[in-house]
């Protein structure tokens, strides 16, 4: 458990910086309000008023989202293969090779399917 | 094989009748349902004159059916069994030849119509010649859906509801018995090999309180199917809302299935049980009496009248039964058979009366004997049998119940024959609202029995006269097989020997 | 160059690809299905994807039974028990697990007849053409024009098939929710895609989807609550666990207890239905139908299998539970059928009231007589698992099958006078209703016989009491609907019936020759199941 | 692991090490910029900031203050506890990756006997731990973006993540190659496990996929896409100034030298002295000399990142993301698998390491000449009237501009409806 | 050992009870992921007691399992959202209950 203690000490200094650096704005500017600067930015037009939630937003970010943690999952079980690689049978290697092989069909699929065309 | 074939007869007629093409002339229709159903009789009578009084199971077929759980297609006729598929298929034709005329909500369907009563006539046959209580329960539920057919399809006003009250009513009593079928299954499978046999089951061991649990579960079954008060709400309504054929088939046919079954499942293998049981049970079946003759006398309309009767008849059967007394037991048998042939009589006729008027309300007829007098000697032939006149068949039953009756429980069998009077009653008001007086506006319709009509009657008529002469030929068939059935209820009686005496002193100490 | 150092040597799994077959031929079909839906051209997949799956399934079929055949016996002490766990612990293939393995390929055969028919939405099929289209909209049209269909659902379907075969024989508890999640995950796909009713449709996948992630949840965290107690996932093991117990238990209790609610849900047992009308309701029927037959059998083997081999050393700690849920979920779902008034829901009610009816079979924990068959818990319900399964899909074939100009017509009062206007439909119909009611002569009345003989036998004849009285409750309404078929007039023109397309009919066929067959010669049948023997543990 | 090294520091110690990574990152990133200013000008033939300091060094933070003294602004539409937070959120994971990057071997501190690692800790599963981290400082852009209530900042950030997501997968996949061979996920050992070969000559591929996929993950030209100037203006940050812009900046240019400092852990043999200087100079690997060698060895890929900045335009978000998931990912997919082969081989020592060298060298070589083929225009069924057809912007769900032949309109869905 | 159990007694809580008060679909789902993460924590602490890597295994295959949940899920969700712009699941209200 102490290999994380000093993980723990860096981090409570990064925070300290951060807290410290982002809490002291307000005393280091100056504050001049103007309406327009506290309106969202739109190139210089008058900005457009923004749907509930943000508004909709592409389904393809979903698909990028979807696919990534298809991919990361696989990577999950892939890094402790690789780490434990040597000590491993052939059973284990070729049970890895089925499972990339059934992450590539689904790339595949997706592919074909249109789910990276991203124009 | 006699006893398959014989039930078979009448299904694969049904079959026939099923597939036969819709367009087809009504009366080849009828002709062949006919036809089939005096095949069905002529094996019948063939199988009763083979029959051998004192040999107990006969024409006896043992098949593995289900050996995973140990049921058997078992068949075999003793003398209950033989008087009951008798009347089954002496009754079928004459109901049949009465459907010649009925008019059908749906006239296209006189197929389905006749197909479903023969249907329901080879079920019945099996149910009485079931020797394997699996076999016996699923033909026993299986009768309810041919008579559902037969109520909710072709009956009258308020089927549908009749329809599904039957059902209902007869589906919770036969799940009950499932209940119970399932725990002796338990209990033989526990016991060694499961098995459903009859003969399996007489000597089977179990504990008071599981032999106390399993017989209710019988019991209320066929309480509510041979309607005993009071689980006999079902019966008024099918009877008001089916055909006369129909009621016929319900009342005489299927109902008997109830008190038949009491004795050969509930005597003979709980015998304990049943004795622990009687007392109520006798009970009920004197209150049955009374309330269903009471409520006759308030009834205004003829079939709900004649389902109260029955009632009431079948008050007598269940007190016979459960009197255990050679006397009462074999009266009830008798009595079984007979009520069966007056119940039809009165049913058929008021049938025919009610197509005439287009009513079933006694207060719009009157004076109809002055039009119609075969008819209203009918009527009065069949009422009379009904109130056990002497001479005509019931009477030699019922006095056969009550003497047996008095031996044991003098009080109930006192109180038992004022069903007598009440019945006195209420069929002779009916006869004579009906009949007698001048004649009632809007009666002027009721036309006399045509040839087919008293052809129809007439064998129940005439069996009812002669029996009522000459019962011994059933009872010689019916005493010999009641003999085992007495006999276990006593083994599990202690102290007498002697049924009868036994009960007699018992009965004076009240 | 860094050499490779093997200093400690995982060992290989020892596997018995043979026994497992069956499970590798459904879940390889189904990958290959993907591989098709990727290299076919759009006109030709939906033929070719049917035929692939029908076969995948007919050589799992074969397989299923070959290595069925092929199990060895177990030289237990008590009972008669066939198979071994294979695949390091993970699955057993035994006897109840290998039947009921054919049952799922059998459903899913029939299943596949409703999922291929394309006779009723002029050409296509029942399944939307684009489920990211907003229903009703210019897309939606244009996808229907372009008769676009979504082929995927037969990858998904065999996909759904292997974790139901896999959720059955699961051997430890986290195989079991690795199983569990790849039934279900498909199925809540599956039930967002109805062509027709969209809305619906989607809702009802929302809704399952969500109380079935919390149920699962609730699975998995019991599991792990059991690991916590016994130090293992595997059943074996916790049963070893259990049976040496010195403690009160506490843990072990909490931790049947959230396995139970897991289990319990995909069962659809009262207290944990409530997704079950909707997600009927609104699935698309073929899905319905498949889900309704399929999920059931694989989770209630599974909960046998989780409660008599892991937990039967604790058995009097669950079947008093198991009793109460039993007990209200016959009386709940037969009751609420009652009012219902629409087929598909009231369908639905009586799935819950045979949830219950199954429940009791399963709460006698009847493992049957020392060398000798006879019906136990697992034969029975396995036997019912049968033949409500072929009941509810033949009673779902004809659902797709009354329609009128919006798609099925699931109204109760539309089917008035359907016996009229189609008799061999309505007659179909009626037996299926008549099995479910368990009237003797369909295959449902040895059916129930079955569980209460078991329930009985293990000693909980109240049970089997209140279970006869709730039969009686639900054969009301099952004939409410027969006599609205033959005994009422058609509400205007009544419902259309769709002249039903081979598929469908042989569906329904089979369904019905299944439902009379086995009500009249069970025996064979029975056999069977009661040679399956007990769970190899 | 060396069981006794890690975790048994006395706190000073730790603090200490904490303390001077801290300040470490913080003047390296003040180098950073001033360096990125000089070399880019140099590219561009100007000469830089050269005012501030010895040629110009203090110009960063002389930027850096003029940043501070800037007007703070929370803008109208934003969600202000998360705007307040993203910043932070971004900045301190940035710092957090570094406790596990190995700057050099065991040394004595000064003026103590203590021995202790140049590292600040290690972990058996190191560098999944920078994964991770890493990781959670896009939920910093992503939330910079959402919560400014402004369009620019949504897209930016939503670009961003989808971005970073897309070529994390290509890194991790490159990163697997490198466990198999090291047996490890520990930085330490696998730097340990370089002692006689960098991992970048047997696994050439993965390096170059590595390269690519971070300057993917650090948002840098070609790649800058979340802030591109041009389209978006600053991308997430448009809503922000002063120190908490800063702090996205600090993140950025942290990010940057981190995934330097991976590769060079990964692939360069991490502190180990450059090939022929350790066989002349056998003190090369010892004291405090790695950190020089570390230090040198990520200054050169912050190089790479300032060439690439100042050589190549930038990409377009399609094409971006086609490159991510079309080539890297594949590539990546199969030369992992040939590397779980090849090593498999050894193992069963079907190889020499000689043929594997020379297969490798191939594969590397074939690999790269991939690249070189023009993608085909394959499977799009070519839109039959794609130039009647009225263009739509919104096509794809991405606002493109449309091309000088090509009228504005709205939907072509004609196109679309070729796959479900 | 046992504070970590507790923690994930709690986290399961929280998270079940969030799903039964929320009332949009996309928090109702994060809740459940919530429970899922606290199932995870109690397979780790398990495996920790227990000294065997069962639980650590368990483990792997719930973020698995969790991911594909999301996937699907999100799917769902995204779709519903689609046709009706709202996430809330009282919204969804065609089935009656």
């Amino acid at each position: 458990m102490n290999d994380y203690v000093p993980i723990v000490v860096l981090g409570a200094i990064a925070l300290a910086f951060a807290l410290f650096s982002v809490g002291i704005a307000p005393f280091t500017g100056p504050a001049r309000y103007n309406r327009a600067k506290l309106d969202r930015y739109e190139s210089g037009i008058a900005p457009s008023p923004l749907p509930d939630g943000g508004g909709r937003v592409s389904i393809k970010y979903f698909f990028t989202a979807m696919m990534f943690i298809i991919f990361d999952i696989e990577i999950v079980f892939l890094y402790p293969f690789a780490v434990a690689f040597d000590q491993l049978s052939w059973f284990a290697f070729l049970a890895v090779m089925l499972f990339l092989v059934n992450i590539t069909i689904a790339y595949v699929y997706e592919w074909r399917r249109g789910g990276m065309d991203w124009t | 094989m006699m006893l398959t074939v014989l039930a078979l007869t009448p299904l694969l007629g049904a079959l026939v009748l099923a597939f036969w093409p819709r367009s087809a002339d009504p009366r080849l229709v009828k002709t062949i349902a006919l036809a089939v159903s005096l095949v069905a009789l002529v094996l019948a009578v063939v199988i009763a004159i083979q029959y051998d009084p004192g040999a107990g199971y006969q024409f006896v077929e043992e098949r593995e059916w289900i050996a995973a759980i140990g049921v058997h297609y078992a068949l075999g006729l003793n003398g209950i069994g033989l008087t009951l598929v008798l009347l089954t298929t002496v009754l079928t034709p004459v109901v049949i030849l009465a459907a010649w005329g009925d008019r059908l909500p749906d006239p296209s369907r006189t197929n389905s119509y006749l197909a479903w009563m023969l249907a329901l006539e080879g079920l019945a046959i099996g149910v009485f010649a079931a020797t394997d209580v699996f076999l016996f329960y699923v033909l026993f539920e299986a009768t309810l859906v041919p008579l559902y057919f037969l109520i909710g399809a072709h009956g009258g006003v308020g089927r549908s509801y009749a329809a599904v009250k039957f059902l209902i009513y007869n589906l919770v009593g036969g799940l009950l018995m499932l209940a119970a079928i399932v725990g002796l299954y338990a209990l033989t499978a526990e016991a060694g090999e499961a098995s459903f046999l009859h003969s399996d089951l007489l000597g089977l061991e179990m504990g008071e309180g599981t032999e106390r649990l399993l017989f209710l579960g019988f019991f209320i079954a066929f309480a509510i199917k041979a309607p005993l008060w009071p689980l006999h709400t079902w019966l008024p309504d099918a009877a008001a809302s089916a055909s006369a054929s129909t009621s016929v088939l319900m009342v005489s046919i299927v109902d008997k299935i109830g008190t038949f079954a009491m004795i050969r499942w509930c005597l003979e293998i709980f015998p304990n049980a049943s004795q622990w049981a009687s007392p109520v049970v006798l009970v009920l079946a004197v209150v049955s009496i009374l309330y269903g003759a009471l409520l006759a006398i308030g009834q205004d309309d003829l079939r709900r009248l004649i389902a109260f009767t029955s009632v009431s008849h079948f008050g007598f059967i269940i007190l016979g039964i459960f009197a255990f007394t050679t006397l009462s037991t074999a009266g009830a048998t008798l009595y079984m058979f007979n009520h069966g042939l007056s119940t039809a009589v009165l049913f058929l006729v008021t049938g025919m009366m009610i197509a005439r008027r287009g009513s079933a309300n006694i207060s719009d007829f009157g004076g109809v004997q002055k039009i119609a007098p075969v008819l209203a000697g009918v009527l009065l032939i069949g009422g009379l049998s009904s109130l056990s006149l002497p001479g005509l068949a019931p009477f030699v039953s019922e006095f056969m119940v009550l003497a047996g009756t008095f031996t044991v429980s003098r009080p109930l069998a006192v109180v038992a024959t004022l069903g007598i009077i009440l019945a006195a009653l209420y069929i002779l008001l009916m006869y004579r609202r009906t009949m007698t007086g001048p004649l009632a506006p809007g009666a002027e319709g009721v036309r006399e029995l045509d040839r087919r009509e008293v052809a129809t009657l007439a064998p129940a008529v005439v069996l009812i006269v002669a029996l009522g002469f000459v019962p011994q030929p059933l009872l010689s068939v019916i005493e010999p097989a009641l003999e085992p059935v007495l006999a276990a209820v006593s083994a599990g009686d202690p102290v007498p020997t002697q049924p009868v005496e036994a009960g007699a002193s018992e009965g004076a100490q009240e | 160059m860094i050499a490779p150092t093997a200093d400690t040597p995982i060992p290989a799994a020892q596997i018995d690809y043979g026994a497992l077959s069956p499970l590798l031929i459904v879940a390889g079909v189904a990958v290959l299905g993907l591989v098709l839906e990727a290299v076919l051209p759009r006109r030709r997949r939906f033929v070719i994807q049917a035929i692939v799956t029908a076969a995948g399934l007919v050589v799992a079929l074969v397989t299923s039974v070959l290595v069925y055949l092929d199990l060895p016996d177990v030289d237990e002490v008590e009972r008669v028990a066939r198979g071994a766990v294979e695949a390091e612990g993970a699955v057993t293939v035994d006897g109840p697990g290998v039947l009921t393995w054919i049952l799922l390929v059998v459903f899913a055969l029939l299943s596949l007849g409703l999922f291929a028919e394309r006779r009723f939405e002029a050409g296509l099929s029942p399944f939307t053409g684009r489920a990211a289209d907003v229903p009703g909209s210019r897309e939606e049209s244009e996808a229907v024009t372009h008769r676009l269909e979504h082929t995927e659902v037969f990858p998904l379907m065999l996909f759904a098939l292997s974790g139901m075969m896999l959720f059955a024989t699961a051997n430890d508890l986290i195989t079991m929710f690795v199983a569990l999640e790849v039934l279900s995950l498909p199925l809540y796909v599956l039930c967002a895609v109805a062509r027709r009713r969209r809305l619906i449709s989607q809702e009802a996948a929302l809704k399952y989807f969500l109380l079935g992630a919390f149920s699962s949840v609730f699975f998995l965290y019991g599991a792990a609550l059991a690991y916590g107690y016994a130090g293992s996932l595997n059943l074996t093991l916790i049963d070893e666990a259990v049976t040496a117990r010195s403690d009160s238990g506490g843990l072990l209790l909490v931790a049947m207890a959230m396995i139970a609610v897991g289990l319990l849900f995909k069962i659809g047992a009262v207290p944990f239905h409530a997704w079950t009308p909707d997600v009927y309701q609104g699935a698309p029927t073929p899905v319905t139908a498949f889900m309704a037959a399929a999920t059931k059998a694989a989770a209630f083997v599974a909960l046998m299998r989780v409660f008599f081999v892991a937990f039967g050393g604790a058995s009097w700690d669950w079947r008093p539970t198991i009793w109460a849920v039993a007990v209200l979920t016959m009386i709940f779902g037969s009751i609420v059928a009652i009012a219902q008034t629409d087929v598909k829901r009231m369908l639905a009610y009586s799935s819950i009231a045979h949830a219950g009816f199954l429940l009791v079979g399963v709460s006698a924990a009847y493992l049957g007589v020392a060398d000798g068959l006879s019906v136990t818990s697992v034969s029975s319900v396995l036997f019912y698992l049968f033949v409500y399964g072929v009941a509810t899909i033949g009673a779902f074939a004809i659902v797709t099958v009354v329609r009128d100009s919006a798609g099925e017509t699931t109204h109760l009062a539309k089917w008035a006078g359907l016996g009229r206007q189609s008799p061999w439909l309505a007659g179909a119909f009626t037996l299926f209703m008549l099995s479910f009611a368990g009237i003797p002569l369909t295959a449902g009345f040895i059916g129930k016989w079955g569980v209460f003989a078991a329930a009985w036998a293990g000693g909980t004849w109240p049970l089997v009491v209140i279970g006869v009285l709730a039969s009686a409750l639900a054969a009301y309404f099952y004939v409410r609907v027969v006599v609205l078929m033959f005994f009422t007039e058609p509400v205007g023109d009544g419902p259309t019936i769709a002249a039903p397309g081979v598929l469908t009919t042989v569906v329904i066929a089979l369904a019905a020759i299944a439902t009379v067959v086995f009500g009249i010669l069970p025996g064979p049948m029975l056999d069977v199941v009661q040679h399956a023997g007990a769970f190899v543990r | 692991m060396n069981d006794d090294l890690w975790g048994n520091d006395p706190m000073w110690v730790v603090l200490l090490k904490a303390l001077l990574i801290f300040v470490i990152l913080v003047l390296y990133t003040l180098f950073n910029i001033w360096f990125e200013r000089r070399v880019v000008a140099r590219m561009q033939h100007r000469v830089g900031p050269n005012m501030h300091g010895p040629f110009g060094l203090l110009q960063s933070l002389a930027d850096g203050v003029k940043l501070g003294l800037k007007e703070e602004v929370f803008p109208k539409a934003a969600d202000r506890i998360v705007y307040f937070l993203a910043p932070i959120l971004a900045v301190v994971p940035a710092f957090l990756a570094w406790a596990v990057i190995p700057f050099g071997p065991e040394v004595t501190i000064p003026f103590t006997d203590v021995r202790t690692a140049l590292q600040l800790t290690d972990l058996p599963v190191a560098v999944l731990y920078i994964l991770a981290v890493t990781s959670v400082g896009i939920y910093g852009i992503v939330l910079a973006g959402w919560s400014s209530g402004s369009t620019y900042a949504l897209l930016g950030g939503l670009r961003s993540s989808a971005q970073m997501i897309s070529y994390e997968v290509a890194m991790g996949l490159a990163l697997v190659s490198v466990f198999i061979f090291a047996g490890s996920m520990s930085t330490s050992e696998i730097v340990a496990a370089q002692e006689q070969w960098w991992f970048f000559l047997p696994l050439l591929p993965s390096f170059i996929i590595y390269v690519i996929a971070m300057v993917g993950e650090t948002n840098r030209a070609p790649f800058d896409l979340p802030e591109a100037e041009g389209e978006l203006v600053g991308g997430f940050h448009t809503e922000y100034s002063s120190f908490k812009f800063a702090m996205f900046f600090l993140a950025e240019y942290i990010n940057m030298v981190t995934v330097s400092a991976l590769a060079t852990t990964m692939f360069l043999g991490g502190w180990r002295a450059p090939f022929g200087i350790a066989q002349i100079w056998p003190g090369a690997n010892e004291g405090y000399w790695p950190v020089i060698w570390f230090l040198g060895k990520t200054l050169l890929f912050i190089f790479l990142f300032i060439w690439l900045r100042g050589t190549l335009p930038r990409m377009r978000y399609d094409q971006f993301m086609h490159f991510g998931w079309k080539w890297l990912i594949p590539i990546a997919l199969g030369w992992t698998i040939a590397v779980a082969f090849m090593r498999k081989a050894m193992q069963e020592e079907l190889f020499t390491q000689q043929n594997v060298l020379w297969a490798a060298g191939v594969v590397a070589i074939l690999l790269l000449a991939t690249f070189l083929i023009p993608e085909k225009k394959t499977q799009e069924p070519a839109p039959e009237d794609d130039h009647d057809a009225e263009f739509d912007a919104f096509a794809g769900g991405y606002p493109v501009p449309p091309m000088p032949d090509r009228a504005t309109t709205d939907r072509d869905a004609s196109k679309e409806v070729g796959r479900p | 050992m046992t504070e970590y159990i507790t923690l994930s007694f709690l986290l399961f809580t929280i998270g079940a009870v969030g799903v039964i008060v929320r009332r949009n679909a996309i928090v109702v789902f994060m809740c459940i992921e919530l429970m899922l993460n606290a199932t995870n924590l109690a397979f780790v602490s398990f495996a920790r007691q227990h000294g065997n890597l069962d639980g650590q295994t368990a483990a792997f295959f719930v973020m698995v399992v969790a991911a594909a949940e999301v996937v699907i899920g999100l799917a769902i969700i995204v779709s519903i959202y689609r046709t009706r712009r709202s996430a809330s699941v009282d919204d969804a209200n065609l089935l009656k209950a």
